[in-house]
């Protein structure tokens, strides 16, 4: 796969920062406003893709060797449980210890919750890139070792 | 005379039979796929369906709602946590089950199940 | 033991979490070979302490029913600690095996990662006190179990696991949509809350419970939907047949059968009915087809269904018989359905580790290539003896302990047939193991038998744990009977789970 | 607004039909990304931003996804002999479960008028005890954070899975029983 042509190299250039930007509004308005770290991650990965498809994988070589976006997926994971844990060594599992009443409307309300997004969001979009690049890889393996024979 | 009211469910749950059929009589992977997606479509919707109330509003607060007015006619937010969490789960399955057909696609050649018939089942 | 509830999820969580980071470390399957076994005693350590502990509810968040907003609770009883050492004993000698067994198998940290995936979702799944949350965890097991039957990566292992993918969504929308119909009658989630507030029988309760009925089914292989285990089962590495036949079909289906039945939507008639019809199907027809297979695994899974058959079918006797009133006989028929799902655990996951460790050796699991194997592999073969003893109803091993109650409830309850019946898949099943015994074992070692060795330790330790809880558990039976199955029985009778949750919550 | 939900979820319907008779793959693929995006639109009108958009963005993805898994020169289109008794089976089944759930649904609470018993308590003091103004965040992230601790689980058990499934090698070929021997 080469990329495809210069108007969509193009098109892409403008569209990609401000698609990152959204799925970094949905992750961190989450709570207060439709969202949600699942959605922003989502958006995150559909972003990382369109790279990925309009430019081809050669440029972004060094991404997508071995399973590197797996990491990724598992730091958020863990941010996750540890906000649970966190909750769980304060006192119960997954309390929301941090929540600050009387901050409503606030970005900085919702104790947990912002925190939780964000991990989720970490945590979908590298997951759901990874999968597609292992796809990707797997197609790419799959035809270099057609070439050979 | 026709009472129409619960009709929206029952679309739905068209929806999920069509999934049903799709699963249970097409040949084909990837079609398979499909059916599974379509299934999680009825579901989802059935689910939704089950949470609104006539007029409602989104469960989302501004700072110049009136606090009784909200709780009084916001939609369910329950049912639409629900989803999020089952349309997550479609997700992974989709996923899983993309890459299950590239492989099967590799070792056969086809993504016809007619002829990915080495197990008797 | 309330405190540590929540760690029965978040240890299994933590440990496959972790896992995927050790595969990019060097050693990484080396240090995962020491990091699983660790975890999976850990969690037994907890799981044998909570058989001691009362009744606990646990509210995740502190949204307990005084703060005016009900959470998520998970709720330890005697049924779901019954349930957790069931789970955590066989995990744990899959775990030992699969330390060497894995070891042919690449990408290792992930195989262990999926493992505790499973391990957690069946965690979580018998502690849930709230109807989506027994969903989500189930579809966390199930999920990871998929991904571990294609982890070989072979043509009928991809095959098998699209198969049992498939049937298995199919399964869980059904449940889903059946969660979705009770919540718009009731408006609740929690378990004891729903059974609470659940209107009288009306045709949509009808359809959530055919639904209900529907997806367990299918996830507990019952035999109109029997048709993804026969493949899936045997396709997977050993030590998850082990799993897949020994623990989780009972987590996924049989458990949550109960729990949905029993507890949440309240047994009736018809239920009951339709419980006893799809155990006594599964029961005949699944001995049949597995009279005549020549394929070690699957000839064991087949006997899986005809198996489940048995308590299933128990537990539709026992229904029946709470509807009419007849409580001492329910509960009877309750012990043997318990029983026979703890023997059936113990004796089906060693004889797959057995299979496992015949094919670990010698590369074949065809019953005609096999043969002699006792001169060659003795302890893998007095393993395998005294669980086809134990599952073909010998006496005095715990197959037939629990098969014996499960025919006296039968008779009790005054389904002669049905009890007719249950003797005479117990002889099949005796004729088929009988089978089993004489190619397998006895005779003169063939040529894949010949050049094979004893396998190594570890496998074999798995192994022994197995036979041992075989051998003694129905021997003991009335010692710890009263510890473990009374109460268990009890909270299905007398719905304790409901009382329980009520009364955490004031 | 009953109107507009019958109307959009016939499309869903006309949509998923079509995308499961259609010869093409590619246009299988396609209609029904159609039918989810006709989805995110109910979803919309029933007031559910959250899952409006959640629904936009997944069916992108999974149009990408699969769009990559049928692939660029695999067979996109393939022979169907249109079985005609499995169409009339698959039809005469449909038609009873439709008919059995429409007695069924009689029974149902009325469209519109949900109970609520549960999420009334959410409502009525979400904001102050979580402080998240968006009450689905509230519902997914505290009230119920542990239903959505299962659900980011399961994502990264089938993406573990993925990963397991699509690796080159299962087994080691050579260390088969020439260890032993």
């Amino acid at each position: 796969m080469q990329g495809m042509t210069l108007i969509v190299k193009q098109v892409t250039k403008l569209v990609t920062g401000f698609i990152f930007l959204f799925a970094f509004y949905l992750i961190l308005f989450g709570h207060l406003s439709p969202g949600g770290g699942f959605v922003g991650g989502v958006a995150l990965a559909c972003g990382f893709i369109l790279l990925v498809l309009s430019y081809g994988k050669e440029h972004i070589n060094n991404l997508i060797r071995d399973r590197n976006m797996v990491v990724w997926d598992c730091i958020g994971a863990l941010a996750f449980l540890f906000i649970a844990l966190a909750g769980y060594f304060g006192g119960i599992f997954f309390e929301n210890i941090w929540v600050d009443h009387g901050k409503n409307y606030n970005l900085l309300s919702g104790g947990t919750i912002p925190l939780a997004n964000i991990a989720i969001g970490i945590k979908v979009g590298a997951c759901l890139a990874g999968v597609f690049v292992a796809l990707i890889v797997f197609h790419r393996d799959l035809d270099s070792a057609k070439g050979e024979e | 005379m026709f009472d129409y009211s619960f009709l929206p469910y029952v679309m739905a749950l068209v929806i999920f039979a069509i999934g049903i059929y799709t699963v249970v009589c097409k040949k084909n992977i990837i079609k398979i796929i499909v059916g599974i997606v379509i299934i999680d479509y009825g579901v989802n919707l059935f689910l939704i369906l089950t949470g609104y109330r006539s007029d409602g509003i989104a469960p989302i607060r501004t700072p110049d709602m009136n606090p009784e007015k909200f709780i009084n006619s916001s939609v369910d937010p329950v049912p639409q946590a629900l989803i999020v969490t089952s349309i997550v789960i479609g997700l992974g399955l989709v996923a899983l089950m993309s890459a299950l057909a590239v492989r099967l696609h590799e070792k056969y050649g086809t993504f016809d199940t007619t002829k990915i018939r080495k197990l008797k089942g | 033991m309330e405190k540590l509830l929540p760690l029965l999820v978040a240890i299994p969580l933590l440990a496959a979490f972790l896992l995927p980071l050790i595969e990019k470390v060097r050693n990484g399957s080396a240090l995962s070979r020491f990091l699983a076994p660790l975890v999976s005693l850990i969690l037994l350590v907890l799981v044998i302490r909570s058989l001691t502990s009362s009744e606990v509810t646990y509210w995740m968040g502190g949204w307990t029913p005084e703060s005016g907003s009900l959470g998520i609770s998970l709720v330890l009883d005697k049924m779901s600690s019954f349930m957790l050492l069931v789970i955590n004993v066989i995990a744990f000698a899959a775990i030992l095996f699969s330390l060497n067994y894995m070891k042919r198998y690449t990408a290792e940290p992930l195989y262990y990662c999926l493992f505790f995936l499973m391990l957690t979702g069946m965690n979580g799944l018998v502690l849930a006190g709230d109807l989506f949350n027994l969903y989500v965890f189930l579809e966390v097991a199930a999920i990871s179990s998929y991904a571990l039957v294609a982890f070989g990566c072979e043509t009928e292992e991809l095959e098998a696991s699209f198969k049992y993918l498939v049937l298995g969504s199919v399964g869980s929308a059904f449940i889903l949509l059946g969660i979705g119909i009770i919540y718009n009658q009731t408006g609740h989630l929690n378990m004891a809350q729903i059974s609470l507030n659940l209107p009288a029988q009306n045709m949509a309760i009808l359809m959530a419970g055919a639904f209900f009925m529907l997806g367990f089914g299918l996830k507990a292989a019952m035999v109109p939907f029997h048709a993804w285990l026969p493949d899936a089962h045997p396709s997977a590495p050993a030590p998850i047949s082990a799993m897949l036949s020994g623990v989780l079909i009972k987590a996924l289906g049989v458990y949550a059968l109960l729990r949905v039945f029993f507890n949440v939507m309240g047994m009736s008639l018809e239920f009951a009915h339709i419980l006893m019809v799809l155990g006594s199907l599964s029961m005949v027809i699944g001995v049949c087809l597995a009279v005549v297979q020549w394929d070690f695994k699957r000839l064991l899974a087949y006997h899986s269904i005809s198996q489940m058959g048995y308590v299933v079918l128990a537990m539709g006797v026992a229904g029946e018989m709470m509807v009419e009133q007849k409580l001492s006989i329910a509960s009877l028929a309750l012990l043997g359905a318990l029983f026979h799902l703890m023997n059936h655990a113990a004796f089906k996951s060693l004889l797959f580790l057995c299979s496992g460790a015949a094919e670990y050796a010698t590369g074949t699991r065809l019953l005609k290539q096999l043969g002699g194997l006792k001169h060659r592999m003795p302890v893998t073969s007095g393993c395998l003896r005294i669980a086809a003893l134990s599952i073909s109803g010998i006496p005095p091993f715990n197959g037939f302990w629990s098969k014996l109650i499960i025919i006296i409830a039968v008779f009790q309850a005054g389904h002669y047939g049905l009890g007719a019946m249950t003797v005479l898949v117990s002889f099949m099943t005796l004729l088929s193991f009988i089978k089993v015994q004489r190619y397998v074992l006895d005779g003169d070692p063939s040529s894949c038998v010949e050049k094979a060795r004893e396998v190594p330790f570890g496998m074999e330790l798995a192994m022994i744990l197995l036979a041992i809880i075989c051998v003694i558990s129905g021997v003991l039976l009335p010692w710890y009977k009263p510890l473990i199955f009374d109460e268990a029985g009890s909270v299905l009778v007398q719905n304790v789970h409901q009382i329980v949750q009520l009364a955490a919550g004031g | 607004m009953t109107i507009y939900i019958i109307i959009l979820a016939v499309f869903v319907i006309f949509a998923s039909a079509v995308a499961v008779e259609a010869k093409k793959l590619l246009s299988t693929v396609i209609s029904v990304g159609a039918a989810g995006m006709a989805l995110s639109v109910i979803f919309l009108l029933l007031g559910a931003p959250d899952l409006a958009i959640t629904q936009v963005v997944v069916e992108v993805l999974c149009l990408v996804w699969l769009i990559r898994a049928t692939g660029e020169e695999r067979d996109a289109t393939f022979e169907t002999q249109r079985d005609r008794f499995i169409l009339a089976i698959g039809l005469g089944g449909g038609g009873v479960f439709i008919t059995l759930c429409y007695f069924a649904f009689q029974s149902l609470v009325k469209f519109g008028n949900p109970l609520m018993n549960l999420s009334n308590q959410y409502l009525q003091n979400g904001l102050e005890k979580t402080g998240a103004a968006n009450y689905v965040m509230g519902v997914l992230l505290d009230f119920r954070a542990y239903d959505t601790l299962g659900e980011a689980t399961v994502i990264f058990c089938s993406i573990i899975g993925a990963y397991a499934v699509i690796r080159k090698i299962g087994r080691i070929k050579d260390a088969g029983h020439d260890i032993n021997s």
